[in-house]
């Protein structure tokens, strides 16, 4: 502070005249708000869009869900057609020479060997029934992402509603309904499934229904814990002063103040309901053939690891890249909702 | 007087997803030996910025655009890591604003305190241990050697803020910075700590830094006063000075918002408005949009420092030779009377 | 006996042959046993009356191998001295007990079936008659007696199977319910001796039996086997030396084919589609039928898909089962085909020509089923081309049901199907153990195909020529073309199964009925 | 604390009563009996009913079913006709326990550390690589990993056994690594947010204004306290490595139960999956009952009353 | 005493509020206290952190039910109104709450406009979309807040202003009694004033009575007309708040009042704190209850220490 006084002289010596006039401040002004008008759900978005990953990550899922559901309209080939001549090609980019994407595995070049004709080629090969590996790719992402979403969906009806519920009516009400959660998860889910699908017709339906019955407990319990914070916040309790009824507060206080959670868990549930079918496919009870899934690619490829890997490298690609994607696109909607983490 | 510790127009930037914030711009104080000084400043306005810059605790988003942070001489600003871990605890040391989450909850409170001692000094876990009671005994926990071995969350909050400062006080630090150190309780326990830190002041002879939103806290405690508002000092002066001639505009709102128990108006007088947003400061005075008093230099030029006297300085133009005569509010002239009889010989100042 | 074989494994390490399974074994109890990983175990461990060296059927405890007399209604056999690891002789009586055992009810052996014929058995198997009526009898201790109740040509081949091997009625008794679930209640009088196998165990180890008659034959001291489920990892313990012998996968397999451990084992077994004629009558029709089999490009299945060294099926009898009593050298199989080989071979125009003609006989203008499959990996891959391939016929559209293997079976035997592909694999070497499925009322007959010829014919081979080989043989043969030009099942493909095989090994033979025998063979 | 226990254990019961019934009753639904194999005649399928119990009312085979339990008992298996269920469980339970634990042990420790370390390197490149690698763990179904695992690290660099379950520790190394991913990954992620909020705690300044170097503070502070929530999913990851040892251990020709659950299934021996069924909701609760009490001890705030949380 | 003369709003009378009762777990949050809310005035009631003041507040506006006792607000036991019935229905208009927590009591999902509209709903108060817009736009100004700001989400708004907008929202159905739980603690001190002008000035226009709980005893006392002091869940002093400030007679009140900061160099010096030992005035096992010592004072005594206190009260007033 020693110079405090020198300073002082050089800002006197500038003054303007008018400079001890009364200012106008603007009444507005002391109410100023200066941030822009966000809504908290844009605020959260401009925060993820700051996370780098995630946006890539939501980006990479954009692409794979367009081309898998699009194969639905358009697919380089009929996912199911078999032509066996041209069984167990390897990918081949027409004339590209590039190792792995030519044509040749262990050594050989399998489409010469086969006389495949010139012009033939498959961009990811071929399965042991000269079924382009690609369609069956595009088609069994789409039934893989088509599985996690439905069985996402029942998981976030039957959770929510059972979390909201429990949490909301609290006292014996939560007692029943904690306990009887406690017993639903520990019965593991996957002997939850196993069950349903022994009980049930094999296929997509039981599948999705399995999954979905065994996976909201998860949900059911987030939501129980969140609500039991959010009905004692004060404004679920001032809408309680002002006569809202319990269905109004759920649906207008509880809900939106709890999506952020049930985003993110759902973010969470569908890379593992992915990964669920691709398990029981490994064990002979996903999705029966001759229909692709993830799983089913992957468990027949496994089987041909060294001989075919290219049938392991693809789907292996996408599955890993859809995992990541939900999971850093999860990480980044978390760190978006939550107000605490500034950057 | 030596100044044990020294601040030099400090300004510091954060790095945020929108742009930086600037959050202390250009602060200067100093501390003298054994001294109180209390900082005093809404939220937000950068009291413990300023103090994390002291203990070299900055988060790694901050940046420390100019300035310097003298520690007996000594700029802390260029000490390496290792040299800073050995002050800190050691030289100066901090007490947090929240006794409930400033504690580990895993460890024994026992361990906790007996830490310092560990890390500054070659001491063995018994003989620090032993430390950690005597010490706990000072600051008023009963019977300290049977609670060595309980958790935190076995204590009341008054207890906890008191094992804080224990922790704080092991070491006898030479700078012992309170961030708040009594905002979360209540006024009855309030007063035990403030009075407990004064008594421990004698004892160990240490300067503290005493920060606080609370001016009847202030009162108090404080031998010197510093009013933060929006990232800077914009008064500073010995306790009498600050509370009975004060200066700047924004500290006269703070004395009359406060209603005493004495007094008993109608209204009270309110500083309208809210606090700026450090991502964009207003040009000119920070508290220029609040300020009855706002000239229309204040909304062009920030005010420099006037010095009122020796110890006592203020930035408003109020002070600039040739502004008007303001008519003060009454509980300013109250104010301003008390001086008046405190110091018959000199003048209030305008 | 177990005291011999630390010495054995210890001293001659190279003496030992490690084979994989990819399953446990079920049950070591020759009554309960039906499954190939036990049968080859219990062959191991015991020594019936005959066995099979490659084709060859040799006398084991018999002293040799007899002739029916009687009109082919009796057996005699004559036993050598020989006795059981625990030392007590094995005698006459033991057959007699292990026969009686078998189909007595109580036992609840799945394998029962298989003594039909012999005197009374039916009778004994519907608790009409008591176990001990059964035609087989001790003429004192070294020899048995086995009566019929129809002439069995076959008889003798059965005799190689475990489920014909002796047991001790003291031991069986003396270990009650434990009997053939852990090592500990095993007796043997087989060229080994079964170790360290509880009943669930995933390895198990087979050591030379000292008191074997003739253990100087046998060469190897120890055989391990390993429950190995992973084809891949099956491959990879081969190539690291951990196995001598691996079976392949179809890719590892066609990889294989120029390795020089390469070693395909034509199986006794045959995939065939059957078709629901009880259920869709669509099926009744002999064009259609015929359609889906000529559609059907076995060859280029095989050979793409399937790739294991599988070979395709002419008829519902495999290559290799059996050799025309004239002249050994001619396989049934290829006998039968010669007539009707056009009927499994793929024929596009012949195909869709007959379906569209079967079509509009029986008034459809399409039909649309669905194939019953399992969730075991061949069953999936043929499915897949199955559905493929007939849903190229105009008209035909094909739907995959897959259930879990015995949820097929299940299925396949309450009629609840459209199509399936059933397998069958042989009981003993004879054609008529795959022939006999498709008479009408076979409980096996899941399709319902019923032909009042070949009924007959089946018939007819059992008694009018059960005796005269040459016209039995030929009645069969008429059978089987009947079954195959008719389409009543149609054959896919018959099972082989590619093996990496350490060259180390000599002289190691693969029976007609699945079992390898390792007596005579040895290690380089 | 006592009672707390007693107060599980008679939950634990009941769950199992509860999920042996309903696993009962869902087993009867299922089409068809075991037995009707044309190989057998009519007695014969007469007499296996009366072995298995199945001619009795279903209320009689119920009560037999749960009393049976109570004792010990579970049937016996249809697959290993006599072979009782208990005994296939108890011949095979062994390497799948190891296997759980040694994937739990080097998972939760590999994960919490690699969880430490991006949330201290939080926003650099080692945060992401750590973060990457925890979801690649994740990512990959585990019978590709595993079938990766032995074919390049076991068969081609030779560094472990290729399968079987004969060659001691060095045997379950491969498996183990191959369920561990899961737990890895999972307590890897948890480990970061935890720790993230940590180092962000009062009490980590504290720590740091005592004169705490960094790698202090987070080794006696944080560590223990982003730990806690660790605890609470345990119970899950359990759940995780049962389904990853069925692959696994079918992938390496290990002996454990996740292979003959798997094996149960596809050859319907519903009393084996009744019995596993079982099984695994007792390991699973035992596992929850013990990670409850070990939270009290690792967390001294939370105090063991009769609520379970 | 001249209670005759004014109107009764709300009488509690033996409240007992425990929580988790019977588990280990369980708080005697209130323990037997009675009182009385004449119309339009205003009551502080003060006390230590944790002695229940959001409890009384709260268990007043049924958001909790009481364990025992009862609380009638006109008149009328709340506790026998039925949950959606027409009287409930009418009480959840009478009586408002303001709440402590400037950024949990708004909605962070809703704009302000909503927020404060919501009661607007519920009772049916504005016909039209246009006419709860205005209405909304009436309340914003009426707490000083920009109008155009009703579009706006909470967050964007400083803590002061959220405050405001809670006060806007109570205010909307026009309610005859608020519960202003520590409106202003997590206030900025430049801030605080505002909100408490404000509320002071709502009351002149609007004939509120308030339950003005706090802890920040400057402002109760600038506020009150009254103030009950707390302790442990029990009411220990009540009187008028010039009277509590000039002649506390209970310790704990003497205790608390010597710990109050003021803003003065010179009191805070000479600042004598004064210890309160509460084995001595409540811990032991004589039987209390709330007794007039003097008109309109009441003290939490044992019949033997009602005439010390009166004696003290009349000390006191003998020196005025
Ligand atoms: N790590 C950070 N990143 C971005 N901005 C920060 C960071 N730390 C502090 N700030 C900003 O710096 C300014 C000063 O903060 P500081 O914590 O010093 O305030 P304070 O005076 O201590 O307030 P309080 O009384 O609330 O503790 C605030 O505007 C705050 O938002
Ligand atoms: N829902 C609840 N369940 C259990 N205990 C509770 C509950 N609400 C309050 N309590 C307890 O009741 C006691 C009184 O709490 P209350 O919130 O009324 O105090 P207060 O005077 O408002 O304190 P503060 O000044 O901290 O707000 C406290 O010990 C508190 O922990
Ligand atoms: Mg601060
Ligand atoms: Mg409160």
């Amino acid at each position: 502070m020693a110079d405090a006084k020198n300073q002082s002289a050089t800002a006197m010596a500038s003054l303007p005249k008018d400079a001890f006039e009364p200012a106008q401040v603007d009444k507005s002004e002391k109410e100023r708000i200066a941030a822009p008008a966000l809504t908290f759900t844009q605020d959260a978005m401009r925060r993820l869009r700051q996370n780098k990953a995630a946006i890539i990550s939501f980006w990479i899922l954009v692409v794979i869900a367009v081309l898998a559901f699009g194969s639905f309209f358009w697919s380089p080939a009929d996912p199911n057609h078999q032509n066996l001549t041209y069984s167990y090609l390897p990918p081949k980019w027409g004339n590209l020479n590039i190792p792995g994407l030519n044509g040749w595995n262990n050594g050989v070049d399998v489409y010469k060997a086969n006389g495949i004709k010139d012009g033939v080629y498959f961009l990811i090969g071929t399965d042991g029934f000269g079924r382009d590996m690609l369609s069956r790719l595009l088609a069994g992402t789409r039934v893989s992402l088509i599985i996690a979403i439905i069985a996402t969906f029942f998981d976030l009806s039957i959770g929510v509603v059972y979390g909201i519920i429990s949490g909301w009516r609290g006292g014996r009400t939560d007692i029943v309904m904690q306990r009887v959660i406690e017993i639903i998860s520990s019965v593991p889910n996957l002997v939850v499934v196993i069950l349903m699908l022994l009980v049930f017709k094999p296929g997509l339906t039981s599948i999705i229904l399995a999954i979905a019955l065994s996976g909201w407990v998860t949900m059911a319990r987030l939501v129980r814990a969140q609500t039991l914070q959010l009905k004692d916040q004060e404004y679920v309790l001032a809408a309680r002063t002002l006569g809202e009824s319990s269905v109004k507060i759920a649906l207008k206080h509880l809900v939106p103040n709890l999506s952020s959670t049930i985003i993110i868990q759902t973010m969470f549930t569908i890379p593992s309901a992915i990964f669920f079918e691709a398990f029981l496919s490994y064990i002979g009870i996903g999705i029966p053939s001759p229909q692709a899934s993830l799983g089913t690619l992957l468990s027949d490829a496994q089987q041909n690891l060294q001989t075919q890997p290219y049938m392991l490298v693809f789907p292996a690609i996408v599955i890993v890249l859809l995992m990541l994607a939900f999971n850093l696109l999860g990480d980044g909607l978390r760190d978006a909702f939550d107000p605490r983490s500034s950057h | 007087m030596e100044k044990i510790l020294e601040v030099n127009h400090l300004t510091i930037d954060f790095n945020t997803f929108a742009s930086p914030v600037h959050a202390i711009r250009d602060v200067s104080f100093h501390l003298n030996k054994g001294e109180t000084l209390a900082i005093v400043g809404e939220s937000g306005s950068g009291k413990s910025v300023t103090m994390r810059t002291v203990m070299g605790l900055l988060a790694t988003n901050a940046k420390i655009e100019a300035g310097e942070v003298k520690l007996e001489g000594k700029d802390i600003l260029k000490k390496s890591e290792k040299e800073l871990n050995a002050m800190r605890g050691n030289d100066v040391a901090m007490i947090f604003q929240d006794p409930m989450t400033s504690l580990d909850p895993t460890m024994t409170i026992g361990k906790q305190v007996a830490e310092p001692l560990r890390l500054h000094t070659k001491i063995s876990q018994k003989a620090a241990l032993k430390e950690a009671v005597r010490v706990l005994e000072l600051v008023g926990i009963h019977d300290a050697a049977r609670r060595l071995k309980d958790y935190p969350h076995q204590f009341s909050g008054g207890q906890r803020q008191r094992i804080v400062i224990a922790i704080a006080i092991i070491n006898h630090p030479k700078v012992l910075i309170a961030d708040e150190p009594t905002t979360a309780l209540d006024v009855t326990i309030q007063a035990q700590i403030i009075h407990l830190l004064q008594e421990i002041q004698h004892k160990i002879d240490t300067a503290i830094i005493f920060i606080t939103h609370d001016l009847g806290v202030v009162a108090g405690i404080a031998d010197r006063v510093a009013v933060m508002y929006a990232g800077k000092i914009i008064e500073s002066g010995d306790v009498d000075e600050v509370f009975y001639n004060p200066q700047h505009p924004y500290t006269w709102g703070l004395l009359e918002a406060m209603p005493t128990l004495e007094t008993k108006r109608d209204r009270l007088y309110a500083i309208p408005g809210t606090p700026p947003d450090l991502l964009d400061p207003p040009k000119g005075d920070a508290f220029a949009p609040r300020n009855r008093y706002a000239m229309k230099i204040d909304t062009e030029q920030e005010p420099p420092f006037f010095q009122v006297s020796k110890t006592h300085f203020a930035a408003t133009w109020l002070l600039a030779p040739g502004a008007p005569t303001v008519e003060l509010p009454p509980e300013i002239v109250r104010r301003r009377k008390i001086w008046a009889q405190k110091h018959p010989s000199q003048e209030a100042a305008k | 006996g177990g005291n011999s074989s630390k010495a054995t494994t210890k001293s001659a390490s190279d003496s030992t042959w490690t084979t994989m399974v990819g399953d446990v074994i079920s049950t070591m109890d020759p009554s309960m046993s039906t499954d190939i990983i036990s049968g080859q175990a219990l062959s191991n461990t015991t020594e019936g009356l005959l066995r099979y060296s490659g084709a060859d059927l040799q006398p084991a405890l018999a002293t040799s191998v007899p002739e029916a007399t009687n009109n082919g209604l009796t057996y005699t056999y004559h036993l050598r001295k020989s006795t059981w690891s625990n030392g007590t002789a094995v005698t006459a009586k033991d057959f007699v007990y292990s026969w009686q055992r078998t189909v007595d009810p109580a036992t609840k052996s799945q394998y029962a079936y298989l003594f039909s014929g012999i005197k009374n058995a039916d009778a004994i198997m519907a608790g009409k008659a008591k176990a001990s009526t059964l035609g087989v009898k001790a003429e004192g201790d070294d020899t048995l007696v086995v009566t019929l109740e129809r002439a069995m040509p076959y008889f003798n081949t059965m005799l190689a199977s475990p489920t014909f091997a002796p047991q001790s009625q003291a031991f069986v008794e003396k270990a009650g319910s434990k009997y053939g679930h852990s090592s500990k209640y095993i007796l043997s009088n087989g060229p080994y001796i079964l170790k360290d196998w509880n009943g669930t165990s995933d390895s198990w180890t087979s050591v030379k039996n000292p008191k074997y008659w003739n253990a100087k034959n046998v060469h190897i001291k120890t055989l391990q086997t390993k429950v190995v489920k992973d084809s891949a990892t099956a491959l990879n313990l081969y190539n690291t030396g951990k196995l001598d012998d691996a079976s392949l996968s179809g890719q590892q397999a066609a990889q294989a084919k120029s390795n020089k451990d390469y070693s395909a084992l034509k199986q006794s077994a045959v995939f065939y589609l059957e078709m629901n004629e009880k259920k869709d009558s669509f099926f009744k029709n002999t064009k259609i039928r015929q359609a889906i089999s000529m559609i059907l490009n076995r060859q280029q299945y095989i050979s793409k898909v399937l790739n294991d060294g599988s070979i395709p099926a002419t008829g519902v009898t495999p290559e290799g089962l059996a050799g025309d009593p004239d002249d050994t050298t001619k396989d049934f199989a290829n006998e039968a085909a010669e007539s009707t080989k056009q009927y499994t071979t793929y024929n596009k125009k012949e195909a869709e020509k007959l379906f569209a003609e079967g079509l509009k006989e029986t008034g459809n203008s399409s039909i649309s089923v669905s194939l019953l499959s399992d969730d075991t990996s061949a069953a999936k891959s043929t499915s897949q081309y199955l559905q493929s391939a007939l849903q190229t016929l105009d008209g035909l559209k094909v739907s995959i049901t897959t259930v879990p293997f015995k949820t097929r079976l299940t299925r396949s035997q309450n009629g609840q199907f459209d199509m399936v592909v059933s397998g069958w694999s042989a009981d003993f070497p004879d054609p008529i153990t795959f022939l006999d499925l498709f008479t009408s009322g076979n409980a096996y007959n899941d399709g319902k195909w019923s032909n009042a010829q070949y009924d007959k014919l089946i018939q007819e081979s059992k008694t009018t020529y059960a005796t005269d080989a040459t016209k039995r043989w030929a009645t069969l043969l008429k059978a089987q073309e009947i079954l195959t030009s008719e389409a009543g099942v149609i054959p896919v493909y018959q099972q082989v199964a590619s093996h990496l095989v350490n060259s180390k090994i000599k002289d190691l033979k693969f029976g007609p009925n699945g079992f390898y025998n390792y007596v005579g063979a040895s290690i380089k | 604390m006592i009672k707390y226990i007693l107060k599980r254990i008679a939950y634990l019961i009941l769950t199992l009563f509860l999920v042996a019934s309903i696993t009962f009753f869902l087993m009867k639904l299922l089409p068809g009996t075991p037995f009707n194999n044309p190989k057998l005649t009519h007695d014969q399928i007469a007499l296996l009913n009366k072995q298995y119990g199945l001619d009795k009312p279903l209320w009689v085979q119920f009560f037999q079913y749960i009393v049976g339990i109570a004792h010990g008992d579970f049937g016996q298996s249809y697959q290993y006709v006599g072979e009782p269920v208990s005994t296939l469980i108890a011949t095979r339970v062994g390497p799948s326990l190891q296997l759980g634990a040694q994937a739990m042990v080097v998972g939760t420790i590999l994960g919490i550390l690699l969880g430490a370390i991006a949330a201290i390197r939080k926003n650099t490149w080692v945060d992401s690589v750590a973060t990457i690698f925890a979801i690649l763990g994740r990512s990959i179904p585990s019978f590709v990993f595993a079938a990766l695992l032995q074919f390049f690290v076991a068969y081609k660099w030779g560094l472990f056994p290729v399968a079987l379950w004969e060659n001691g520790f060095s045997s379950s190394v491969l498996p183990t690594i191959a369920l561990a991913m899961a737990p890895l990954a999972n307590t890897a992620r948890f480990m970061r947010t935890e720790m993230v909020d940590v180092l962000n705690s009062d009490y980590i300044e504290l720590a740091r204004s005592k004169g705490d170097a960094k790698w202090q503070a987070v080794a006696w502070h944080a560590l223990r306290n982003s730990m806690i929530p660790i605890v609470t999913i345990i119970g899950p990851m359990a759940v995780d490595l049962m389904s990853g040892s069925m692959v696994v251990e079918n992938i390496f020709a290990i002996p454990g139960i996740g292979e003959q659950f798997v094996k149960s299934i596809t050859t319907n021996d519903y009393p084996v999956i009744m019995g596993l069924t079982i099984m695994y909701c007792f390991m699973l609760t035992v596992v929850i009952l013990i990670v409850d009490i070990l939270y009290g001890f690792i967390d001294p705030r939370i105090r063991l009353t009769g609520e379970a949380n | 005493m001249s209670e005759d003369t004014r109107e009764k709003l709300v009488e509690v009378r033996d409240l007992v509020q425990t929580f988790n009762a019977g588990k280990k777990d369980e708080v005697r949050a209130i323990q037997d206290i009675s009182f009385d809310i004449y119309r339009g005035e205003t009551l502080g009631l003060v006390g230590e952190s944790g002695s229940g003041k959001t409890t009384t507040g709260r268990s007043i506006i049924r958001l909790y039910d009481p364990t025992s006792g009862t609380v009638k607000f006109e008149g009328e036991d709340i506790a026998k109104l039925k949950n959606g019935s027409k009287a409930m229905h009418q009480f959840r208009r009478q009586m408002q709450m303001i709440f402590q927590d400037p950024y949990a009591s708004l909605n962070p999902r809703m704009k302000v406009k909503d927020i404060i509209a919501e009661g607007l709903d519920i009772h049916h108060l504005v016909k039209t979309e246009k006419e709860r817009d205005d209405r909304v736009a009436a309340l914003l100004e009426e707490v000083g807040l920009n109008p155009d700001h009703a579009t706006r989400y909470p967050h964007e708004f400083s803590g002061g202003q959220r405050q405001r907008i809670g006060i806007a929202r109570a205010l909307a159905v026009e309610p005859e009694f608020i519960i202003a739980d520590e409106p202003i603690s997590a206030l900025d001190v430049s801030i605080q004033a505002q909100v408490v002008n404000l509320m002071k000035d709502i009351q002149d226009k609007n004939g509120l009575t308030y339950l003005f709980i706090a802890h920040d005893l400057s402002m109760v006392k600038y506020i009150s007309d009254r103030i009950a002091v707390m302790h442990n869940g029990r009411l220990v002093e009540l009187a008028s708040s010039d009277e509590v400030y000039t002649h506390p007679l209970h310790p704990y009140t003497q205790s608390l009042l010597s710990a109050i900061p003021e803003p003065d160099p010179d009191t805070e010096r000479r600042r004598v704190l004064v210890p309160y030992d509460a084995s001595q005035a409540e811990g032991d096992d004589k039987a209390r209850s709330m007794t007039e010592v003097f008109p309109g004072h009441f003290i939490y005594a044992a019949t033997d220490e009602v005439a010390g206190y009166q004696h003290a009260a009349q000390a006191a007033h003998a020196n005025d």
